[in-house]
C-alpha cells in the first residue's frame, strides 16, 4: 500500500490541520506517513499544499504521483491536476472555488455547505476534506472520529462534536456519490499506537533537549523557527531557558556566553542569519569554547526562496570563519539520525571544545516523518575535560590552554573555587592572556588545528544500501536520504544495480571510509539539492575520487525518487 | 577577607603611560575589595578595544571577546550561571558604535549585569578615529575636517530604555568611580557606568584637564532624585562647560533573572540531564 | 501633475485580508500625491517582513534588501544621489530588532531620509514572535509565558539620539497618516514615522479597534510644542489607555548631505572621474 | 648594493619616523627601498621595528640579514642583534637605554644626550639616530639634511634647524668614531627623484581613487585602516565622500546602496569585519549590485594578531555567503598591480554587476615599495551596462534581471527619468518583484550564475618567472610576489632551475591558463602565509596537478627570501 494524499489551497485555509488529522490517524494504527510542507512566503492566500503518503512500509519521500488531491481553492485544481495518478481522484468544492468538470474522477463536495449545516461553521471545511478524503478509502471513519477527539478535546465538547459531524457528513457524501468501492485498499489497521509522526525540526529539538541543552538563543527565521518554537514549548518543564535575541549576533554570543560558563546551548538558524554568526564561529574556534549552531538551509542567495528548500550553504558552513580553526559538520537524513547526531554534535563540542554545525534544510526540518521509535539510551552524554573542584585538590593557577597532544585542554567553568580561567579572542598564551610572540603563536596555531585529527576519528562510515556490490552509486548527504534510498529501490527494481552511499557526517573528512569497494569501483553519480554539486565537489577533493555525473535541482523543491530514477537512465 | 593583592594579575599592562585607564583599573580593584568580592566568583567580559584588556590585568575570570559583543556573551554567562558576578567592559566604539544594539536590548531585558564603558571618545587601539562619542568637529584621520555628527549620549539613551541605574564617573576621580561601581555592581538589574577616560595618545581634545575642568558631582549633597525620569532625563543633557558624574537615573525593575522559574532553584550549570526523562514527551509524538 | 495612477502597480499584494499595512499603502500613496512626488525620483529601500513588501505595491524605485538593513542601504544612495528622495520601509522586528544599531547612528546622522516603520509589535512573516515592541507579558510561541521585557519604545529612543523629526501614526488614520507622511518627507533631516499597524492574523492584542479606542492626536488644535524636547519626553512616555499620535518631536539641524562639500554642486552619481587628475597626487609620493 | 637598516623599539619612540626618513632620502635619489613594518597591536611599549632595505636594484621583501640595527630600546638589543649580519653594526644609546657591550661592531651613540643639547629636545633622538645611520654608509649627509628641510617645513624654521642639528650630530659623532672608513659603499646617488614610495594601502586607495571611486564607507579594523585614512585624507580634494559606518554591516549595506544609486563605491576590512559583511555580499549577488570589497588580512581566527600578517582568508572569501553566486577574487603581489588590479575590482563589478573582492595582508598594505612609475593610464573606467535616459527613448516598463546571453542585465539607475527599477533580496521575477515560481527560479539561478563563464575569461594568467622551462615551481599568491621572486632567483643563482607562478588573480579559476609548460611538468612547491595551503589546495582541484610540497608560515610574520631557500632546499 502506498497512497499520497495532497491538499492544496492558500495560506491560511488550514491545509495542515487536514493533513495533520489524517497523518496522525495512519500513524497511531501503525501505518508509516511522511508529509512534505510546500508553502509560499506569506501568511494567507497564495499556493500551498501538504502532501500525505500513507504506506505500510517506511516511507521517507514525497511520492511523484498522488491517489488523492483536496483542492481547497481553484488555483489547486489548475496546478496540481497532473500529479494525479491514473486512478486518482480529486476532491474539491464546485461551488465554493468555481470549478467543473466532467471527468467521472473529479468528485465535487459541498465543503463549505456541509460545515455550515452540519458543523454549524464554515471552519469545519477542513473535517468535511478530512472525513471525505478518508472515505476513499476502505479505513474506518471511527479512528478518525477518535483523533479528532483527541486533538479538540481541550477546546470542549462541543468543538469535538462539530468537527465529528463535520467528517462524518464528509465521508458519508463521498461514500454515497462513489458509484465502486473504495477506489484504495487499506491493510487492516492495528491499534498499537507505537509509532511517533514528528518533523525534522522536532526530532532536533530533541535531541538536542535530551542531551542536555540548558540554554537556547536565537532569532526567527524560517524554516529554523519551528526548533526555537518546539523548545519553547518544552522550555519551562525542563528547566531550560529559551531567550529570543535581538538579532543573530547576539544569539550566538549568548550562545557562546553559557557554553563556555558551562551550559549546554546551541542556536539555529538559516543561511542569511548563519552570516552574520560567522565571526562569532572564529571566536569560538579561537577561544576554544562548545558552540552547537544548526543550519537550516533554505535557497539563496540572500533572502531567496524563504520557505523553500536547498542544500546550498555546505560550502559556506565548511569555510565560515576567518583564519583556520577546527570544526565537525553533521547533516542528518531523518529523525533518528538527527536525534543522534544531535547528542553527537553537543559531545564533539564539548570534546573538543569547538564548533559543531549541524545542517537541515527546509525539507527535512518541515517535512513529517514516521518513525518505530527514538531510542533515549542512543543519547550519550560527555562534557569532555572539565576539572571541577574536586579535581584541583587546591587553589592554583590553571592555565587554559595548556598543551597537550590532542590539542585538548581541560575546562574549568568560571565560578571554580580553586582557579580563574582567562579566555581570549587574541591570540593567546597557555594562561590565556595576549601575545605577540611567534613561537606560542605557532604552538596555538598547531594545537588547535591538532583538534582536527581527533574530530577526524569520530566521524562515521556514509551508509551504504544495500550492501554488497554495485555499478551504479548514488551520492548524497542529508536530507536526500530517503528520496535516495528510495530511488536506488526502484532501480533495482528495473534491474539497474544501484547503491546509495549516503554521508551524514561531512566534516572533516574521514579517509577511512574511503576504501569502501562502493566508492571505488562504481560509477558515481552525485545527488544534491544545490546547483554546483557542493558536496560532490568536496568529496572529490577529499577522495581523489571523481564524480562521474551529478544530478542537481536548485528550484527550491525536493526531489521525488521518480525524478532520480529518470535521470538517472538520462546519465547511465 | 578579600584584599587588594587578590585581585593582583602578572600580565604586563599594555596601555600608553598616563591613560586613564589605569585609574579605572585601580577604581575597579577597590570597588571588588570594598564589596568584597571573591575573584573566582566574579566574570568580566570584554570586547576588543583599550578598555576590554582590563580584565587581563586582574586576576578574575575572563572571556575577552569580540569586539561590540561583550553584552551577549556576557548575558549568556549570566543566565548559564546567575550566581556569578557579571561586569562587562568595553570601549565607547565597542559599545556604542558596533555593539550599539546589544546595549539597547540588555538594557531593556534588565540582565543583571554592571558594563563598564570606558569613554575616551575616540577608537584608541585603532589609533585615533572618530568615535560615536566624538564630539561635533573632532578632528581625525577618518574625520580630517572634524566630525559631522553630534556625539551620541549615552545616558541619553539609557534613560529612555529605561535602564535600571544610570551612571557617569570619571578616571581622574578615582574614589568617586569607586564607589559609582560598587554601587553598579549592587544594584539589582542593568547597571550602566560610563566612564569619562582621558586617551593621552589620541584625543588632545578631552583631556584630563579638560575633564577636570568640567566635572561635577550631581549625587553629594543635593536634592537630586535618581528615581526620577524626566529630571534625569534632563540632566544627562548638561555637557559642556559643566558635566555631572554621579548617578544619574536609579529604579527598580524584575531583572531577567528573576523571571525565569527554570533557574529559581539553582543555576543551569547545577542542573543535570537525564536523557531519560524525555520518554514522556516522546510519547507526544505517538 | 502626479496622480494615484501614477503609482499604481501591478504586482499582486501578498498580505492578509485586513492588515494594517493595506491602510499604509493608501495613506503612503496619498502623501505622495499630495506632495507631487514623481515616481522616478523617489526610492524606497525596504528590509525583509510583511511591512517590507510595500515598495513592490507602489510604481517607484524600489530597493528590498536585507532584514534589518534598511537604513544603511538608504543612506548609501542618498548620499550617492541625495537629489532623490529617499524612504526606508520596515517592520518592527526590522527596524528595532536586528536593525536597532543602525537606527540610532542613523539619526545621529540626520541624513535626509524618512523612516516608516510598521509597528504591528510582533513579528509577522516569520509567522507570530515577540518583537521589541510586543507589551510585556505578550504570549507567542517563542513568549509561551509571555514577553519578560517591557516594550521597547521607539519614540523615547529617537528622542533621546535628537532624531529631527519624530512621530507616530495609526494606519486606522489615514488621512492623519497621509499628512504625517508628508510632513516626514518635507523635513530636512531624518524623520521618523512609527505607525501603529494591526496584524490580524498575528497579534490578537493590539486589534484595530483596541488601537482606536485609545489613539488620540496630539497636534490637533493643541498648545504642544514639538520643539520642546523634555515636553516630548514626556508625551513619548504615555502609552495604554490612552496613546497619543501625531509629531512628537520636530527640530532643525544640518544634515548629514549638507555638510559635506563634495556635492554642495552636484550630486555624486553625476561626477565623472578623469583618472589623469591623480597625476598630481602621485608626485606627493615621489 | 643592498643594505638593511632595522630600527627597533617601543611604539611611540618614533620609529616610523627615522625609517620614512631615511626611505625617502634614499628614493629620492633614485635607489630602490623596501620596508617592513613589525609592530604589536598597542600604542606605546612593546617591541617593535621597521625594517628598511635599500638596493640599487628593485627590492620587494625583507632581507634575512640586516646591516644596520638601531636599537631605541634595550629589547631590541636582545630580540634582534642575532638578525645582524656578520659586518653588521649596531647603533644605540648605551646610557640612555642600559645596555653596554664589548663587541667592536656595536657601537654606542648619546642619542639623547646629543638630541637635548643640539636639538634642544628629545625628541630629536629620531633625526640623531638618522644622521648615526647614514654615517655608517658613504651616502651623502646633505640629501638627508634636504629631506628633513622638506619634511618639516610646515613646522617652521626651527624645528627644520633642530631636526637638521640633530641630524648631522649624529653623523658627525658616528664619524668620529668609526675606526675606519663608512662600512658600507653606497653608489653615486642620482637626483632625479623619478621614483615613488608607498605602501600597499596607499596603492589601493590610489587605485580605487582613479578608478572612479566616488563613495567609501568603512569601519577602522587593521590593517585596512590606512586605505580609509588615505582615503579620506584626500576626500575633500576629489569630491569623494567617506563615511565611518556604525559598523561593518552599516558599511556594506552602504557601499552597496551607493553601487545601486550609481556611485562607484567600497569598504575595506579585514577578516573579523569582513565576517559581517558576508550576508551582504550575498544580496549584492542576488540583487546583481556591484561591490568592491577590500579584505586586508590578519592572522586568525578571530581577534587574532592584530597587527600581523597572514593570507588565512582565501577559503572564506571563496566561499562566504549563503547560496551560489558569481564573485572574483584578485590578490595583488605589489603596487603597480594593485592600482591595475582595484581598476580591474571596479570594472568587473559594475560589468558582471557582482562583488569583486580585492585580498590584501598585513605585509603587504603596510610594507613601502619603491616604484619607478605608477601609470594611470593603465586605469580603464567601464561601467558597464548602464542605460542612460537617452537609452529609453520613451518611459517604458524596464525590466531589472531581462534574461540574456551572458546572464548580464542592463541597469538603469534610479531617478532615470523613463523607467523605475526593483531590485529584491528574494528571489524575483524579470521585472524584480517577488516570486515563487520554480520555473523563474532556474532561470534566475543559471543567469546568475552564468556570469561566472564572463567572469572566467577575463580572469588573466599568472605571472611565470623567469619565463622558460624550470625543474621546480613556486606557487604563490598576493604578498608573498616579491619575496617568491626573490628566492627564485637565488635558487637560480645556487643552480636550482627554479620558477616562480604567481597568481593575482584568483577566482574563477581561469583553466585557459593551465597549459603553461611549467606547471605541467615541474615539481610544484606552493609558498604561503598560511596553515592549511589554501590556495594549493585550490590550485589542485582546480587544475587537477597536485602540489608536491608546502611551505607554509602562519607565525603573523612574512618570509625571507632565505627562508625559502632554505626550505626549498630542504624538500627537494
Ligand atoms: C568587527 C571588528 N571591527 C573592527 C575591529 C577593530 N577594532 C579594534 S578596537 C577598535 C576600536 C577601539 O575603540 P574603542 O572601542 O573606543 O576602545 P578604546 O581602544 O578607545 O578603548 C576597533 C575598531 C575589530 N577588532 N573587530
Ligand atoms: C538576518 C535575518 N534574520 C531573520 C530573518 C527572518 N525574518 C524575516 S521577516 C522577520 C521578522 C518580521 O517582523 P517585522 O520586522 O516586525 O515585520 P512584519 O513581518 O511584522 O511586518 C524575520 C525575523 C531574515 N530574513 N534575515
Ligand atoms: S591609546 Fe589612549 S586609550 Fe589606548 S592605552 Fe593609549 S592613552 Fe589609553
Ligand atoms: S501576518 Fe499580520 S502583518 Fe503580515 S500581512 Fe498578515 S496581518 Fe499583515
Ligand atoms: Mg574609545
Ligand atoms: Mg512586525
Amino acid at each position: 500500500m502506498d497512497i499520497s494524499i495532497r491538499i492544496g489551497g492558500e495560506a491560511g485555509q488550514g491545509i495542515q490541520s487536514i493533513s495533520s488529522i489524517i497523518a496522525r490517524t495512519f500513524v497511531r494504527h501503525d501505518f508509516y506517513v511522511f508529509i512534505n510542507q510546500d508553502f509560499a512566503s506569506r501568511i494567507r492566500g497564495g499556493h500551498n499544499f501538504d502532501q500525505v503518503r500513507i504506506s505500510n512500509a517506511p516511507v521517507h519521500a514525497a511520492a511523484d504521483k498522488i491517489q488523492i488531491l483536496v483542492a481547497l481553492d481553484k488555483e489547486t485544481t489548475r496546478r496540481d491536476i497532473d500529479c494525479l495518478a491514473d486512478n486518482g481522484i480529486l476532491l474539491f468544492d464546485g461551488d465554493g472555488i468555481g470549478f467543473t468538470s466532467e471527468n467521472p474522477n473529479h468528485l465535487s463536495i459541498p465543503f463549505a455547505q456541509i460545515a455550515s449545516e452540519v458543523g454549524k461553521s464554515k471552519i469545519m471545511i477542513n473535517s468535511v476534506a478530512t472525513g471525505a478524503a478518508i472515505a476513499l478509502t476502505d479505513f474506518e471513519l471511527r479512528q478518525v472520529l477518535d483523533c479528532l477527539q483527541e486533538q479538540f478535546q481541550q477546546k470542549g465538547p462541543e468543538t469535538v462534536e462539530n468537527n465529528q459531524k463535520s467528517a462524518t457528513a464528509g465521508y458519508d457524501f463521498v461514500r454515497q456519490n462513489l458509484k465502486e468501492k473504495p477506489p484504495f485498499r487499506v491493510p487492516p489497521a492495528k491499534s498499537v499506537r507505537q509509532k511517533m509522526l514528528l518533523t525534522g525540526s522536532q526530532a532536533i529539538a530533541l535531541g538536542a533537549m535530551a542531551s542536555g541543552l540548558k540554554f537556547y538563543s536565537g532569532y526567527p527565521m524560517s524554516p529554523a523557527t519551528p526548533i526555537m518554537e518546539f523548545i519553547s514549548s518544552q522550555a519551562a518543564t525542563y528547566n531550560i531557558i529559551l531567550e529570543q535575541a535581538e538579532d543573530e549576533i547576539a544569539a550566538i554570543n549568548m550562545v557562546i556566553g553559557a557554553n563556555f560558563a558551562g551550559a549546554r546551548a546551541m542556536t539555529a538558524t538559516s543561511g542569511g542569519g548563519f552570516c552574520l554568526m560567522v565571526e562569532a564561529l572564529s571566536l569560538a574556534g579561537m577561544t576554544e569554547t562548545p558552540a552547537v549552531i544548526v543550519v537550516a538551509q533554505r535557497p539563496g542567495p540572500s533572502t531567496g526562496l524563504p520557505t523553500r528548500t536547498e542544500q546550498g550553504d555546505l560550502n559556506f558552513v565548511m569555510h565560515a570563519g576567518h583564519g583556520d580553526f577546527p570544526r565537525a559538520i553533521l547533516a542528518p537524513g531523518y529523525p533518528e539520525q538527527a536525534l543522534c547526531l544531535m547528542s553527537k554534535a553537543f559531545n564533539l563540542a564539548d570534546k573538543y571544545q569547538t564548533p559543531v554545525i549541524v545542517l537541515g534544510d527546509q525539507h527535512f526540518n518541515d517535512a513529517y516523518f514516521t518513525v518505530d521509535e527514538l531510542n533515549l539510551r542512543d543519547i550519550t552524554i560527555d562534557r569532555g575535560h572539565i576539572l571541577t573542584d574536586q579535581d584541583l585538590p587546591t587553589p592554583q593557577a590553571y592555565e587554559r590552554y595548556a598543551p597537550s597532544e590532542s590539542g585538548i585542554s581541560s575546562r574549568i567553568l568560571p565560578g571554580h573555587t580553586k582557579a580563574v580561567l582567562y579566555a581570549d579572542s587574541d591570540e593567546h598564551t597557555q594562561e590565556g592572556h595576549i601575545t605577540e610572540s611567534a613561537t606560542v603563536r605557532n604552538q596555538m596555531v598547531r594545537k588547535r588545528m591538532q583538534k582536527l585529527k581527533g574530530l577526524r576519528r569520530e566521524i562515521g562510515p556514509p551508509e551504504i544500501y544495500p550492501s554488497g556490490e554495485a555499478e551504479l552509486v548514488l551520492l548524497g548527504w542529508g536530507s536526500t536520504h530517503g528520496v535516495i534510498k528510495e530511488a536506488v529501490n526502484k532501480l533495482n527494481q528495473n534491474g539497474i544495480v544501484a547503491q546509495m552511499v549516503h554521508y551524514s557526517e561531512l566534516f572533516p573528512f574521514n579517509p577511512d571510509h574511503i576504501a569502501i569497494a562502493a566508492l571505488t569501483k562504481a560509477k558515481i553519480i552525485a545527488v544534491e539539492n544545490n546547483y554546483l554539486g557542493q558536496f560532490a565537489e568536496f568529496f572529490s577533493k577529499s577522495t581523489g575520487l571523481s564524480v562521474d555525473q551529478k544530478i542537481l535541482k536548485y528550484d527550491g523543491r525536493p526531489f521525488t525518487s521518480h525524478e532520480i530514477v529518470e535521470q538517472v537512465k538520462d546519465v547511465i | 577577607m578579600v584584599t587588594l593583592e587578590d585581585f593582583h594579575s602578572d600580565d604586563p599592562i599594555a596601555w600608553c603611560p598616563g591613560c586613564g585607564n589605569f585609574s579605572i583599573l585601580k577604581a575597579l580593584k577597590k570597588a571588588l575589595v570594598d564589596i568584597q568580592q571573591p575573584p573566582n566568583e566574579l566574570i568580566i567580559v570584554s570586547g576588543i578595544g583599550q578598555a576590554p584588556k582590563t580584565p587581563h590585568y586582574l586576576r578574575c575570570n575572563c572571556f575577552n571577546g569580540l569586539h561590540g559583543r561583550t553584552l551577549p556573551v556576557a548575558t549568556g554567562i549570566k543566565l548559564a550561571n546567575h550566581k556569578l558576578t557579571v561586569l562587562a567592559q568595553g570601549g565607547d566604539g565597542d559599545g556604542y558604535g558596533e555593539g550599539g544594539n546589544h546595549f539597547l536590548h540588555a538594557m531593556r531585558r534588565n540582565i543583571n549585569i554592571t558594563y563598564l564603558v570606558h569613554n575616551n571618545q575616540v577608537y584608541g587601539l585603532t589609533k585615533g578615529q572618530a568615535s560615536p562619542t566624538s564630539e561635533y568637529g573632532f578632528v581625525t584621520k577618518t574625520t580630517p575636517r572634524g566630525a559631522r555628527n553630534p556625539a551620541f549620549n549615552p545616558l541619553l539613551l539609557a534613560i529612555a530604555c529605561d535602564c535600571s541605574f544610570v551612571a557617569r564617573g570619571f578616571a581622574g576621580e578615582i574614589e568617586h568611580l569607586a564607589a559609582l561601581i560598587k554601587k553598579g555592581i549592587q544594584h539589582k538589574g542593568f547597571a550602566l557606568i560610563d566612564i569619562l577616560q582621558p586617551c593621552v595618545s589620541f584625543n588632545r581634545v578631552n583631556t584630563f584637564k579638560w575633564y577636570s575642568d568640567r566635572v561635577y558631582k550631581i549625587d553629594v549633597n543635593s536634592q537630586y532624585d535618581a528615581a526620577d525620569r524626566i529630571n534625569a532625563f534632563e540632566k544627562a543633557q548638561e555637557w559642556g562647560d559643566k558635566i555631572p558624574i554621579g548617578v544619574f537615573y536609579r529604579i527598580q525593575r524584575p531583572t531577567l533573572e528573576d523571571q525565569i522559574p527554570a533557574i529559581a532553584e539553582k543555576p543551569l550549570v547545577a542542573q543535570q540531564t537525564d536523557p531519560a526523562v524525555f520518554s514522556e514527551l516522546l510519547e507526544t509524538f505517538k
